[in-house]
């Protein structure tokens, strides 16, 4: 045979993976309604839509994780059904899911060779595992010690880089990503492209979900949008731009600017002096006045979340002091915080957040037991179902009564209920972690709205966030953290370049250094 | 296909490999057994000065002999609760199999092997029973083997007819019972004991299988989509414990009497799971070991051995076992802790 | 209240002839209770009436009292109780007394109830006595020795201890109880105990097991600690049971009754109730039973002294 | 500051359809199918239907002359008296399960028996007054379950194994302290005839005669039970602790405290039974709670069967309820169906085959139906 054959035989190959016709319903939601996939050898093909779109359902079928209801699977031409998790390992499909899945008790070794050890007449060989952990921990920028810690005791990040180590240890030729990136920094995000090129360049096909669109565009090869259980379109990246993704998973225009507001008080309710808590955070200085929104950025794993945390009571404050209402307080506990006026929205709404089995009216009233007594100690039915139905109406929240259990809601709408439960009793101060986190563009707009006007209405807002443009939109008052300390502060002019640098430890570039703070957010504590 | 990472280079054995090795490999022994040991070691070390006799092969013998069903079952009981699970009814199933065994020895009047593999052959079959509903049937282990515990008693019930069975040959002797069970002084039903712990331990520590079980335990879900296939794991452990029940109810044929009444096995599930959470298992599931139950099991009956040795009222052993539950997984709970707060 | 208190015998409770007797064991499957049926299903074809018979999987007074419920709402004519725990059998027995049921009790009985009659295989006195006389025989009269008993609470077990001890420290000054333990209705723990008393006292020549399943526990641990001869051994064992100890030595003697007889006994002592005729000082019940004594003081029928069972005339029982 | 939702994009566009469809499917469904999807997903709905079934197969056996007994009103009444210490432990595993973190408590059958005779010798022996001695016993019995509340709630056991290791201790002590002898002193006696003395006008000559028990305990108990779990902030606290300890703590609720009184509350009912027991039986009995397989087994079955997920957070009294009221008209139909020792067998295969059933239904239907 002649090359040129061979270059026609290869222009002709069939790809390596085509789903088409595939539908999937969870009961009565019909999760995958028609979906359509190609995804040739050797790409990198995105997959890109609203929460609650069909994404991790349609790579669960790829993975064998889930069966779907209808249609066909073709891997290289070939028609093939994968009705579990091992069919699909043996085609090899191999998948880092959106939750990292492992196994806390075990070492990071084992995890990663988790069924499909190298054995050796029938025993586990310890030494060839060993061997290979030591170039992969490599490969994902992780230290090489790590092979024998038990991955209960490794933060989020270090468990999502183990999973992706895990996805590398096995021969693939299909790789699937379902967000990686949501938790990693941008150095471990580098680390990441760098091994998703080595792989394609040597023809593996990559899966790459993510909502960080415009990452999306150094990485993809082709981009597939999905909305509302549909594959829309495919497309090679290079002929869209951010803003056109956007609205083709909308399936609309998006509306996107900061909401004006009037700027708050200066009756500082909530202030952070030097404040430290363990390694989690050090010296952070923070105020939060009475009407204002001070949004706090910083990716995940730089402390943000922590201080939401040490507000809140649920972790220490060890050194410096935290002001509220003019006295230097420790809430030892989350109860002690709620006492003082305090709400918090936690960061994780199915761990942190929601009571799953029970009724949105439970969700809604558990944070505000006594508002729910006339006699303490009791609970009288007729005013928890005024408090529920007055959240509902007030937070817009899509159900058809109160006494429908939460389990069944969309994300966005459970993500309201539990953002009720914050508002029962009316909070001076209102901390939220990651508001809209898992949240879609709709859903996240209501909750921007909802928020502004409770500062309107005098409440001190404080934000942690990783999500930029959220923080640009909502934010009086921008403060960035890296590694555990506010690295900058800003007004709410702030672009998006000087708050990325300064998050990303670019001192030159930031507009204002933590010294040069507006002022006002200091002195007012007496 | 392609290899992500390239495989055909040299191995290169190095020093700093050969360490990742020792460490990446699970303790051998843990913690929580060396403790036991010593637990056991200095109890056995006062009851030899207290009661002369405790340090006699006549003493130690017996309570060896006593200890093997135990942690026989105690094995399979491992397994289970490795995976996350739990099986209150083995008692039932001890019920059934020895009732068996000791029918046909009687009335059929077959050779030990065949009345043996019989017996392991039921039990199996009940494990296996448990299993399927287990894995298939998508119900929590406690609510399944409460049901079969009911179960298995009625069928065990049924097959006694009513009246006991008399006239056990000896012949079952060979498990420790007397001089023909014994070699080098070592029981039998000991020794097979100890070759079942050892590869078990083996299993769990070198087997794809056993590192599996723990995987399970730990988070089924994740198991799952790393393809490990869950559910026939899962149903193995329940067999294997049935199978395990099987060979103890010949132990417990064998250490008691010529003849066998409908009381035999009742309780054992809670012995047997006592031994299990003394020896460092966590109920919870993903962590624990083989040799740990094994000595929970010598400490058990250690302890009401020698409560009735010293010639304290022997209603007081159970207080003890009771105590020293609180203070073995208490003091697990609290080594934990100082390890989560590293 | 409406119609199943009609306290009229109803004919339909089981298949046979117009009287029925219902008997309820503290416990069913355990060769003593089930050789009492055999006696009582004896006495039924002889005397042409019904028996019925049904005990608990468990010695357990509620289960039990589910039981004689359930017999209650059958309208048996007479019902007689081997009850766990006396006290508690009490109010029911009154309850059935009251929808027209004749009540007894037999091998335990509920004294401060209104049984009208308590079949008794042995004083507390002539089991203590025997199973002490038993064992002080081989023993020489002297000596130390244990008692592994069963349940912590049996009334009738603890009853036989208290005449052991006294009865020891009285007749043999030379001998002495170092230790009670309880194990259950378990062989194999009963065995343990025993090895473990043996252990804890070199010097011991004597064990005592006090129920079915310790007598032989006991015996056994004996055998297997290879002293037959130097420890000795008496229990109130079943026949069939200890039928290998009695023939190795390692058991001296059994302390029992004829039970089947003693069922055969209380299937009498119904249809004496349901026909309403009363005992006289003594009675001829069978052939087997030519002169059984009633005490009106306590309105108790006597089976007879206790029977000590040997190698030698264990085979005249079947169970 | 109330606000009408602004109509988003997204929201009119493609989500809202299915959010419409799925939530209105329910009221669209035709009444019949809407009672099977209740009786798989709803336990009590379930466990009526079986005592209905149950009742109507015995009385048409009756009927038709195969039972040995009529199996009629009074003698399910009767019957009624086994259901009060059971449905009474079950009502505590039931607060104790639906605590969470794998809540289970197997102690319960200890408590009894120590606390039976605490009170026994309070009451019969050492002739505190009556009502001294149950406040004094209940109180006993309330340190027992904070024993383990703490080894649970504070120290963090395993349910499973503090109450194991408890139930040996408590069992054990119940023996020693007893010198596992019954107390049935003359007061103890008295105290019997005292309490089957008290006639309720209720229950003249025509209605079945309901044993007194089930209205002097069982009742007050399942309403006062009903009533801490519905209707105050401490069973919203239990409920919620039960479904997601973690968002509990966010949510500002002490769980500690909350759990532990859990196990605080399983041990005086315990207690209670304790006390009952002594009444109906005329003896405390140091192994009134031990005997046989023990009160704890049956009471945790009893909870399962009335649908109290052993992952915490679910659970209802009615279901405690029905379920032992499902197992003692089970087991009292089969003693005049079955003759013999081979009736109380058969008790143990419908139990297991009983509660097997309604779990492996229960799994099934789950994911079809997301019921509980
Ligand atoms: N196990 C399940 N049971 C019921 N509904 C489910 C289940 N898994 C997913 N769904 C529903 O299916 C739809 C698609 O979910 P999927 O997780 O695929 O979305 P996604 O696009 O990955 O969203 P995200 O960006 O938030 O990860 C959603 O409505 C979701 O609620
Ligand atoms: N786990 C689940 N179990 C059952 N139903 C679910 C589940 N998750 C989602 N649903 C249902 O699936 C439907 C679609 O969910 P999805 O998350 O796509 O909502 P959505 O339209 O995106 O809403 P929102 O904008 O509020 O996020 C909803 O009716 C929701 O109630
Ligand atoms: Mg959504
Ligand atoms: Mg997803």
């Amino acid at each position: 045979m002649d090359t040129r054959s061979d270059a026609a035989a290869a222009a002709a190959a069939p790809p390596r993976l085509a789903l088409s016709g595939i539908k999937k319903s969870y009961g009565g939601v019909r999760a995958i309604r028609h979906a359509d996939l190609t995804v040739a050898a050797g790409e990198v093909h995105a997959l890109v839509g609203e929460n609650g779109a069909g994404k991790s359902t349609l790579i669960k079928i790829i993975a064998g994780a889930e069966r779907a209801d209808a249609g066909r699977m073709r891997f290289d031409g070939e028609d093939v059904s994968i009705s579990s998790t091992s069919d699909a390992i043996a085609l090899g499909v191999q998948t880092v899911y959106q939750e990292p899945q492992l196994f806390p008790e075990l070492s990071v070794a084992e995890n990663v060779f988790v069924g499909r050890e190298l054995t050796r007449r029938g025993r586990i060989d310890w030494k060839a595992e060993a061997r290979q952990m030591a170039e992969l921990l490599a490969t994902v920028g992780l230290p090489e010690g790590l092979s024998a810690v038990p991955v209960g005791q490794l933060s989020i990040a270090e468990q999502q880089q183990v999973s992706i180590a895990k996805s590398l240890a096995a021969e693939a030729s299909v790789l699937i990503l379902d967000e990686p990136s949501a938790i990693l920094t941008d150095s471990e995000i580098e680390v990441l492209f760098s091994v998703i090129r080595r792989l394609t360049s040597s023809g593996v096909s990559v899966i790459y979900i993510s909502h960080r669109l415009d990452e999306l565009f150094r990485i993809a090869d082709t981009v597939t949008v999905m909305r509302d259980g549909r594959t829309v379109t495919t497309v090679p990246i290079s002929e869209l731009s951010v803003r056109q993704i956007a609205e083709l998973m909308v399936g609309g225009l998006v509306t996107e600017g900061r909401r004006e507001r009037p700027t708050g008080s200066t009756d500082t309710v909530l202030a952070l002096t030097g404040a430290s808590s363990g390694d989690r955070f050090q010296d952070v200085d923070l105020s939060v006045a009475a009407g204002e929104i001070v949004g706090v950025y910083g990716l995940i794993g730089s402390g943000a979340g922590e201080i939401a945390a040490a507000v809140y009571g649920m972790n220490p404050v060890t050194e410096g002091e935290l002001w509220y209402d003019g006295a230097a307080r420790r809430f030892r506990s989350p109860r002690h915080a709620k006492a003082a006026g305090i709400s918090l929205l936690p960061a994780n709404r199915s761990a942190q957040g929601s009571f799953a089995f029970q009724s949105i009216a439970f969700n809604i009233t558990i944070g505000s037991l006594r508002a729910l007594s006339r006699f303490s100690g009791w609970v009288s039915a007729r005013r928890e179902l005024a408090i529920a139905d007055d959240m509902i109406r007030r937070l817009a929240i899509k159900t058809p009564s109160a006494r429908q259990v939460i389990s069944a809601m969309s994300g966005g709408n459970a993500q309201k209920v539990i953002l009720a439960r914050q508002l029962v009793e009316t909070p001076r101060l209102l901390v939220l972690a990651e508001p809209t986190q898992g949240v879609d563009v709709g859903a996240k707009e209501e909750i921007h709205r909802i928020i502004s006007q409770l500062a309107d209405g005098g409440a001190a807002v404080l934000v942690t966030t990783s999500d930029l443009g959220e923080v640009l939109r909502i934010s009086d008052r921008i403060l960035v953290m890296r590694e555990g300390r506010i690295a900058a502060e800003f007004g709410p002019g702030a672009s998006q370049v000087e708050i990325l640098a300064a998050a990303a430890g670019d001192v030159v570039a930031a507009a204002s250094s933590p010294g040069d703070r507006a002022p006002g957010s200091e002195g007012t504590i007496s | 296909m392609t290899q992500i990472l390239t495989r055909d280079e040299p191995p290169l054995e190095t020093a700093v490999v050969r360490a990742t090795i020792r460490r990446i490999l699970p303790p051998a022994v843990t913690g929580q057994e060396w403790v036991l040991l010593g637990v056991i070691a200095v109890l056995w070390v006062i009851l030899g000065i207290t009661t002369p006799a405790f340090l006699t092969p006549g003493s130690l013998q017996p309570l060896l002999v006593a200890v093997s069903p135990i942690a026989l079952i105690g094995v399979g009981m491992t397994f289970i609760i490795l995976t996350g699970g739990i099986d209150v009814s083995v008692g039932g199933a001890i019920m059934v199999c020895a009732v068996v065994t000791a029918k046909v020895m009687v009335g059929a009047d077959v050779p030990l092997v065949v009345a043996v593999a019989l017996s392991i052959a039921v039990g199996a079959a009940l494990g296996a029973l448990n299993g399927l509903l287990i894995a298939y049937g998508r119900v929590h282990a406690i609510i399944i083997t409460f049901g079969t515990a009911n179960l298995f008693q009625f069928l065990g019930l049924r097959i006694f007819g009513s009246s006991t069975v008399n006239g056990i040959p000896q012949t079952l002797e060979v498990f420790g019972r007397g001089t023909a069970g014994r070699t080098f002084g070592l029981p039998h039903s000991f020794a097979i004991t100890i070759v079942v712990v050892l590869i078990a331990w083996w299993y769990l520590r070198y087997a794809a299988g056993g590192r599996h079980l723990y995987a399970i335990g730990g988070n089924e879900n994740a198991a799952r989509l790393a393809g490990v296939r869950v559910r026939p794991r899962v149903m193995g452990a329940y067999t294997i414990t049935g199978a395990l029940v099987g060979l103890a109810a010949c132990f417990i044929i064998a250490a008691g009497t010529s003849s066998l009444d409908q009381s035999v096995g009742a309780g054992r599930e809670l012995a047997v799971i006592a031994a299990v959470v003394i020896g460092g298992t966590s109920i919870l599931g993903g962590r624990g070991s083989v040799i740990g139950t094994l000595f929970g099991a010598v400490l058990v009956q250690t302890v009401l051995s020698g409560v009735t040795q010293l010639g304290w009222p022997s209603q007081l052993g159970f207080l003890f076992v009771g105590l020293f539950i609180i203070v073995a997984v208490g003091t697990d709970l609290l080594r934990e802790k100082a390890r989560k707060k590293k | 209240a409406g119609g199943g208190s009609t306290g009229a015998p109803s004919g339909d409770a089981g298949g046979g002839g117009g009287i029925t007797v219902a008997f309820v064991p503290k416990l069913q499957g355990i060769p003593y209770f089930e050789a009492m049926n055999t006696g009582g299903q004896a006495a039924a074809k002889a005397l042409g009436i019904t028996w019925l018979y049904q005990g608990p999987t468990t010695a357990d007074a509620a289960a039990q009292a589910d039981i004689v419920r359930s017999y209650i709402q059958q309208g048996v004519d007479v019902l007689v109780v081997a009850p766990n725990d006396p006290d508690s059998m009490a109010p029911l027995l009154k309850e059935a007394a009251d929808k027209g049921i004749k009540v007894a009790t037999s091998d335990t009985d509920a004294p401060d109830s209104v049984r009208e009659v308590f079949v008794n295989q042995a004083t507390a006195q002539g089991i203590g006595e025997g199973l002490t006389d038993a064992l002080m025989e081989p023993m020489g009269g002297k000596g130390k020795y244990a008692i592994v008993s069963c349940g912590e609470t049996a009334a009738n077990l603890n009853s036989w201890i208290d005449v052991q001890k006294k009865y020891t420290a009285e007749k043999y000054p030379q001998a002495e109880i170092v230790d009670v333990v309880y194990a259950g209705e378990d062989q194999a723990a009963a065995t343990s105990m025993a090895t473990d008393l043996m252990n804890a006292h070199p010097d011991l020549t004597g064990l005592v097991g006090e129920c079915t399943s310790s007598a032989p526990g006991v015996a056994q641990a004996v055998r297997d600690a290879g002293k037959i001869g130097t420890v000795f051994t008496v229990g109130l064992g079943t026949p069939q049971s200890m039928k290998p100890y009695l023939d190795d030595g390692s058991s001296s003697a059994a302390i029992l009754w004829n039970v089947e007889n003693l069922g055969f006994l209380t299937a009498w002592a119904g249809q004496q109730l349901a026909e309403g005729k009363p005992f006289s000082a003594t009675n001829k019940v069978s052939d087997d039973l030519p002169a059984v004594e009633f005490d009106s003081a306590s309105k108790t029928l006597l089976l007879g002294p206790a029977l000590r069972i040997t190698s030698k005339n264990v085979d005249e029982f079947d169970y | 500051m109330t606000a009408p939702a602004p109509s988003t994009p997204s929201a009119s566009a493609g989500a809202a359809s299915p959010t419409t469809t799925t939530t209105t499917v329910p009221t669209q469904r035709s009444w019949g199918s809407r009672v099977i999807s209740a009786l798989l997903t709803q336990r009590v709905v379930l466990l009526a239907v079986l005592i209905v079934l149950l009742v109507a197969v015995m009385t048409s056996l009756d009927a038709a002359g195969a039972l040995s007994g009529a199996y009629n009103a009074d003698y399910l009444a009767a019957a009624l008296i086994s259901a009060v210490p059971l449905a009474l432990l079950g009502l505590a595993q039931l607060i104790v399960i639906a605590s969470g973190r794998g809540g289970i408590d197997l102690s319960v059958g200890a408590i009894v028996s120590l606390t039976g005779i605490v009170f026994g010798y309070l009451y019969g022996v050492a002739n505190v007054p009556l009502v001294v001695a149950i406040v004094l016993t209940v109180l006993a019995g309330a340190v027992c379950g904070a024993i383990n509340g703490i080894l649970v709630s504070y120290i963090g056991f395993p349910a499973l194994i503090a109450t194991l290791a408890t139930f040996y201790m408590y069992r054990s002590l119940a023996l020693v302290l007893s010198g596992q002898k019954p107390i049935s002193s003359p007061q103890i006696q008295d105290f019997y005839s005292a309490a089957s003395a008290v006639e309720l006008p209720l229950i003249g000559g025509a209605l079945p005669l309901v044993p007194l028990g089930v209205f002097t305990f069982l009742l007050p108990a399942v309403v006062i039970v009903w009533v801490l779990l519905n209707k105050t902030t401490w069973g919203r606290r239990i409920y919620a602790i039960g479904t997601n300890d973690t968002a509990a703590v966010w949510a500002g609720i002490a769980t500690r405290p909350t759990r532990a009184s859990a196990y605080v509350i399983s041990g005086a009912i315990s207690s209670i039974v304790a006390v009952y027991t002594v009444a109906q039986f005329a003896s405390a009995r140091p192994d009134a709670g031990t005997s046989g397989n023990g009160m704890a087994l049956p009471a945790i079955t009893i909870a399962v069967l009335g649908g109290v997920a052993i992952t915490g957070g679910i659970g209802r009294v009615a279901g405690i309820v029905l379920a032992t009221v499902l197992v003692v008209w089970l087991n009292a139909g089969i003693l005049l169906l079955v003759p013999g020792n081979e009736g109380t067998q058969m008790q143990l295969f419908a139990l297991g085959a009983v509660l097997i059933f309604a779990a492996l239904l229960n799994g099934l239907t789950k994911r079809r139906f997301g019921g509980i």
